[in-house]
């Protein structure tokens, strides 16, 4: 166990900072800093291009396939250095850092080739079907259904908080694929192009004036009949291995915008003299106190050799960013004042940390509630009895 | 000593409910939303035919002639549906003009009860005073760019201003309440009526057993509909409410609305009997019910899950609205430290 | 609505607090203040002889039976100037506040008769076993058996928590008459004399070194066949009323109580310098607001006519000073700082501060968990699913 | 980069968690308590078979040469069982004599790592020097009763003082905590030897690191043990531990104890390699980790219900600890406010 990192480390930090310094200094100044993933979706298209380019799309990848075998520390540093130099936020997150590993842990060497180059040369932006209606976090509860007709599935149902579907190329759901089946049993994860009629997206507007999220509708969509990761009835199984790789190293680039957010608190409250007021002053401590324990956290995650065992830092690390991140919009907000109630843009639209105190009541929600998270930190981290299911 | 609301109480109480739950529905908040904030049709019925806006103003100037509980009453309900309507200008700008009791008064007086004017209140430690004109910046004003009268309270002092005068300048802003947009308001030699000495402390005093009462409406109709959600949805093959998380939720928000209740009625009880109590009421009542309608507001969104944070959803609106309550007329830090004052500082 | 009182409530609170005045400074000044139940219980029997001597010991029962038929707000202006004169806790709470009303709405005429006279008189002291080892806070679990045999109840089990029962002459238990019975039914309200050779009393040390609860044993103890209230079978009925009487105008003495430990803390930060930390300034300002916030919600349940609806007010005031004073303990501690961990007491006694925060663990447990109570509101006060009970 | 225990470092924590789950029983550690509040012989296996009182110390100077981390491990060790020994003052006396490095010092650092004389430690700003000698009140002291040396930090220096000394009047008290029991220290020109520069920050910094150490075993067996309890425990014909409102709680638990792990190891890691984060990591470390553990403990009482308040039952012996936690070298709010100073303080 050691802070800091080997010469050899230092070197590789160098080579990711120099290159990302040329690129966000010179042709993609213009979204160097560029905030949320809605703006300037082309100019993002064209900077994910250009990682490509220069195999820095998806380090974590193997060469084969794009990328560049990298270690954990490797990614580490890659991410934040891809933070520090303002490189914008990465339209294809899932399908680099989802679609992608689930495909190698699952895929044929045929589906290897079909998909995986398109994600690692930006070409082919992914997105994620999981959540439906009537079923919230209850990935069992799935009903979207999927039938085998003349060679293609064809595929009837909804999907919702579907985050930039209206960007995407490739959605992946999971669907029932066995009629009548109940529960986890006969759930297929499909992969299905968007651009089709059969595919609709009706954007979702959010408490913060907003829509990042979608309803996706299917009406006799369709895609191949290879288009399907495991076999069969697999669905569940291949959906909870993609659920694990939520919480790689794309953490840390993350918690390099956490830095932001929280830097921007302390600035306003310098700027406006509530950094004198001792409430603040203990609020402003705790706040950094747990986004640093954040990042020793998601470092003890990576660290973990075995991945397989229960990790209890990488079981409760959702819960902890989420609600670190809903307190500091509610610490934004009483260290701004009622001044921070106001905005002067045209419409709905709040400044950044007005922005992050709506929007973060969204993070204790989505990718699974902080109730949700109890539970299974309770089920499967202190080996507490699972929640009866009612009769469905 | 008797600490149950009386059957006529009770009955204005119900009245209020009724109405706002008929009239004010989401789609013409969300209208007023859209607009400058004001639902002139509600307002127009609320001080009109329903006489809500002269509740507390005696019969001789020409309103119901009760007191500071049934004004609670209707301001709970107004809270309830996130009305958008002026009514804590209102509400200030009448405390404000009956304290000074002065002639001039009688006619804005009435014109505040009929609704034929509105006013708003900015509070300011910023403005300086030459002869009766007012200069300087007078803050975030609620409703201001809707106002035809300012109520201007600065160190304990008031003012009348009109805003329709040449000294007044209005910025309206986009508000993260659109139920109670805050506009900019300053003053360049604007000409200011004074009124008498406890004009302030009175529409102060009325203005936080208004922002309380709304918000334990809100907060009230918050957990209303949480529960009544998590009745009809299911999720792992069971009511939503039938988990003991969610139970015991919106059980700490039920007995933290209970403690508003009794803060509400305490702090508008010490008001009507001119108690001393009101002076640790009234921001012990603030403080304390605008911090439980955030819990509930936010806790709404929480457990209506993804649907809570959309736009579409009502959830926004109390949230919004139990925010905009925590800040206006002082933090709840600010109250909770007066509070202390009056405990530590005073002679033991 | 209104606060303050009429001139004739105020002639009554003169009268009250002239004669307990005029007792505590003279007869009784030396148990004047006495704070717990421990200590000097035979003088506290004097007192509480004393009291039913001049007809002040059970001022809300009905004239006949020794009372004085005294309104609400006459109790509660009793209760209030009984705290603020000094006179010490009452050893048979149980007796006059649960018992009492209890026999009264329950018990034949015989059976008023045979009880009601000793509880005024202050010469029965009565205490209250309900739980056991293996029910806890769950009622519905008793598993102590009573049976009829040669026109005695004989009794054989075990109550926990029974509070002064090492002072008291009556208890009255809820035991399982219908053997075989499960859940509710089948249980019986029983009145069980103390001073025989079936009982046996253990003192439980606590948390604070004090030993306020015991456990007490029955082994083929016995008590009449009419020593019975309601009919055999009726125990859970009859045991939810008492509960309900708990909530009575004896609240409002507690909080003159919960005054001078509130006093306290005020007093030991204006000693130390710490009132003008504003952190702690702020919860004393919480603290304050709670306790004001309790004695309203403490009115308004006991104006609240009709006592048989489900009244908000009533269902959470457990958890509200249960909760109040657990976090006053540890205010008082925050306050003190570790000048408030020492005592130079011989063997392991603290002055109140420490004993507050110790005991008031015991608050959030005892008469019902802060989790029960919760239940309690959610099922009853909101309307939400009952917990499924699991296969007994 | 590296943010794993070794194996190495795994054994040893192993070692040291056997080495108290098998010695530091509950009845021993109740005698303890009835006592002097420390158990001897665990503290001469402590320090004697095990070594583990010179763990942080060199090779050179009789200890085993490893780091703060494999220290934490030790402390964190013996947290989880509550252990009665004066390891606070011994580790916080090893650092100070170790900054130091002086001749005077290898003799009392080999009484130290032996086990043969007992430290404790007064922190204090009520003291005069007066050449080399020391008056005035220095406050409460851990263990003080029993040392034989007392470190004392006054203003960031560090004196060492005999309490054999004649200007030594050592008063014991009745401490809530009696695996920790305090004693007042008074000094009447009492001789005392200043240590080195460093040796005052370096006693600090290990301190607070000990006291966060042994917080997180606390909290993580508090945890452990409750919820061994709820999987035993029945009420309503349930497992209590399969009630949801049970279980959310403990993982609330489980959340602030994964939050408190990453403090304590970046604590000693910054300690390891004399980072300037550790300026705030310190303060940080205890601060959380005291909280943590008091939450813990005081769900561990809450949550084993009316056994959980007795003192039959160790909840409160882990509840206590908890407490003098705490306090011990300033407390959260202090710690809470330096880091705000580094934060807010600065130059931008």
């Amino acid at each position: 166990m050691k802070l800091g990192f080997s010469p050899e480390e230092e070197a590789f930090r160098a080579e990711c900072a120099d290159w990302l310094n040329v690129q966000m200094q010179g042709a993609f100044a213009d979204i160097r800093g560029l905030p949320g993933l809605t703006e300037k979706p082309e100019r993002r298209r064209d900077w994910e291009r250009q990682l490509a380019a220069h195999r820095w799309s998806c380090i974590g990848w193997p060469e084969r396939w794009g990328g560049r075998d990298a270690s954990i520390v490797q990614q580490v540093i890659f991410a934040e250095e891809y933070a520090r130099a303002g490189a914008p936020n990465r339209l294809n997150h899932v399908g680099v850092e989802l679609a992608g590993p689930t495909i190698l842990a699952f895929g044929t060497d045929e589906q290897k080739a079909r998909y995986l180059p398109g994600i690692a040369s930006g070409d082919a932006i992914w997105c994620q079907g999981f959540s439906e209606p009537n079923a919230g976090s209850d990935l069992a509860a799935v009903q979207m259904r999927a039938e085998l007709r003349d060679g293609k599935w064809v595929m009837n149902g909804q999907k919702i908080w579907t985050s930039l579907a209206q960007f995407s190329d490739w959605i992946f759901v999971i669907a029932r694929t066995e009629p009548g089946s109940v529960g986890r049993n006969g759930l297929s994860f499909l992969m299905v192009p968007i651009d089709q009629p059969g595919v609709t997206i009706r954007p979702i507007e959010q408490i913060n004036g907003e829509a990042e999220f979608n309803e996706t509708f299917f009406d006799d969509a369709v895609c191949d009949a290879s288009d399907i990761l495991g076999a069969p009835g697999d669905g569940w199984r291949v959906a909870m291995a993609l659920l694990s790789f939520e919480r790689g190293v794309s953490t840390l680039a993350q918690q390099m915008q956490f830095r932001n957010e929280l830097d921007a608190v302390i600035a306003a409250a310098r700027a406006n003299g509530s950094a004198s007021d001792p409430l603040i002053r203990q609020r402003i401590a705790r706040a950094e106190i747990g986004l640093r324990l954040m990042r020793y956290g998601a470092l003890r995650m990576l660290s973990n050799a075995d991945r397989s065992a229960i990790d209890g830092a990488a079981l409760t690390y959702k819960i902890q960013w989420a609600s670190w991140r809903r307190d500091l919009g509610e610490l934004a907000m009483d260290v701004l004042g009622q001044a921070g109630e106001v905005s002067d843009a045209d419409g709905y639209h709040f400044p950044m940390l007005a922005n992050l105190f709506l929007y973060s009541r969204a993070d204790t929600i989505y990718g699974g509630t902080n109730q949700i998270q109890r539970n299974i930190i309770a089920e499967r981290g202190l080996g507490l009895p699972r929640e009866p299911r009612g009769a469905a | 000593m008797d600490f149950a609301l009386s059957d006529e109480q009770r009955m204005i109480a119900d009245t209020a409910r009724e109405f706002f739950a008929e009239q004010a529905t989401s789609a013409r908040t969300r209208a007023a939303m859209a607009g400058d904030g004001i639902d002139r049709s509600l307002w127009a019925s609320f001080c009109g035919e329903m006489g809500f806006a002269g509740v507390f103003v005696p019969e001789h100037a020409g309103g119901v002639g009760l007191g500071m509980i049934e004004f609670a009453c209707v301001a709970e309900a107004a809270g309830g549906q996130v009305a958008a309507i002026p009514l804590l200008g209102n509400a200030m700008g009448l405390a404000a003009l009956l304290a000074d009791g002065g002639e001039q008064s009688a006619g804005q007086i009435e014109a505040l009860v009929a609704g034929s004017a509105i006013a708003a209140v900015a509070t300011s430690d910023q403005l300086t005073v030459s002869g009766e004109r007012l200069s300087g910046d007078a803050g975030l004003v609620a409703h201001g760019a809707i106002a035809d009268l300012l109520l201007v309270i600065a160190s304990s002092e008031a003012w009348l201003v009109r805003s329709s005068d040449a000294g007044v300048i209005i910025t309206p802003h986009a508000t993260i309440d659109q139920t109670r947009p805050l506009a900019t308001v300053r003053f360049d030699e604007a000409v200011a009526t004074p009124l008498g000495a406890n004009a302030a402390t009175a529409a102060l005093s009325t203005g936080l057993l208004c922002l309380a009462a709304e918000a334990l409406g809100g907060a009230q109709a918050a957990l209303d509909r949480t529960v009544a959600f998590s009745l009809e949805r299911r999720q792992f093959g069971r009511q939503i409410g039938s988990f003991q998380a969610y139970k015991h939720r919106l059980a700490d928000r039920a007995i933290e609305i209970e403690q508003a209740r009794s803060a509400v009625y305490w702090a508008a009880c010490a008001l009507d009997s001119e108690s001393v109590e009101a002076e640790i009421a009234l921001p012990a009542a603030k403080s304390f019910c605008a911090d439980a309608f955030f819990r509930a507001a936010a806790d709404m969104i929480q457990l209506h899950g993804g649907i809570g944070f959309t736009w579409e959803h009502d959830a926004h609106l109390f949230f919004k609205r139990a925010r905009s309550i925590q800040t206006l007329l002082g933090s709840g830090d600010l109250h909770r430290e007066r509070i202390a004052a009056l405990v530590l500082d005073r002679a033991a």
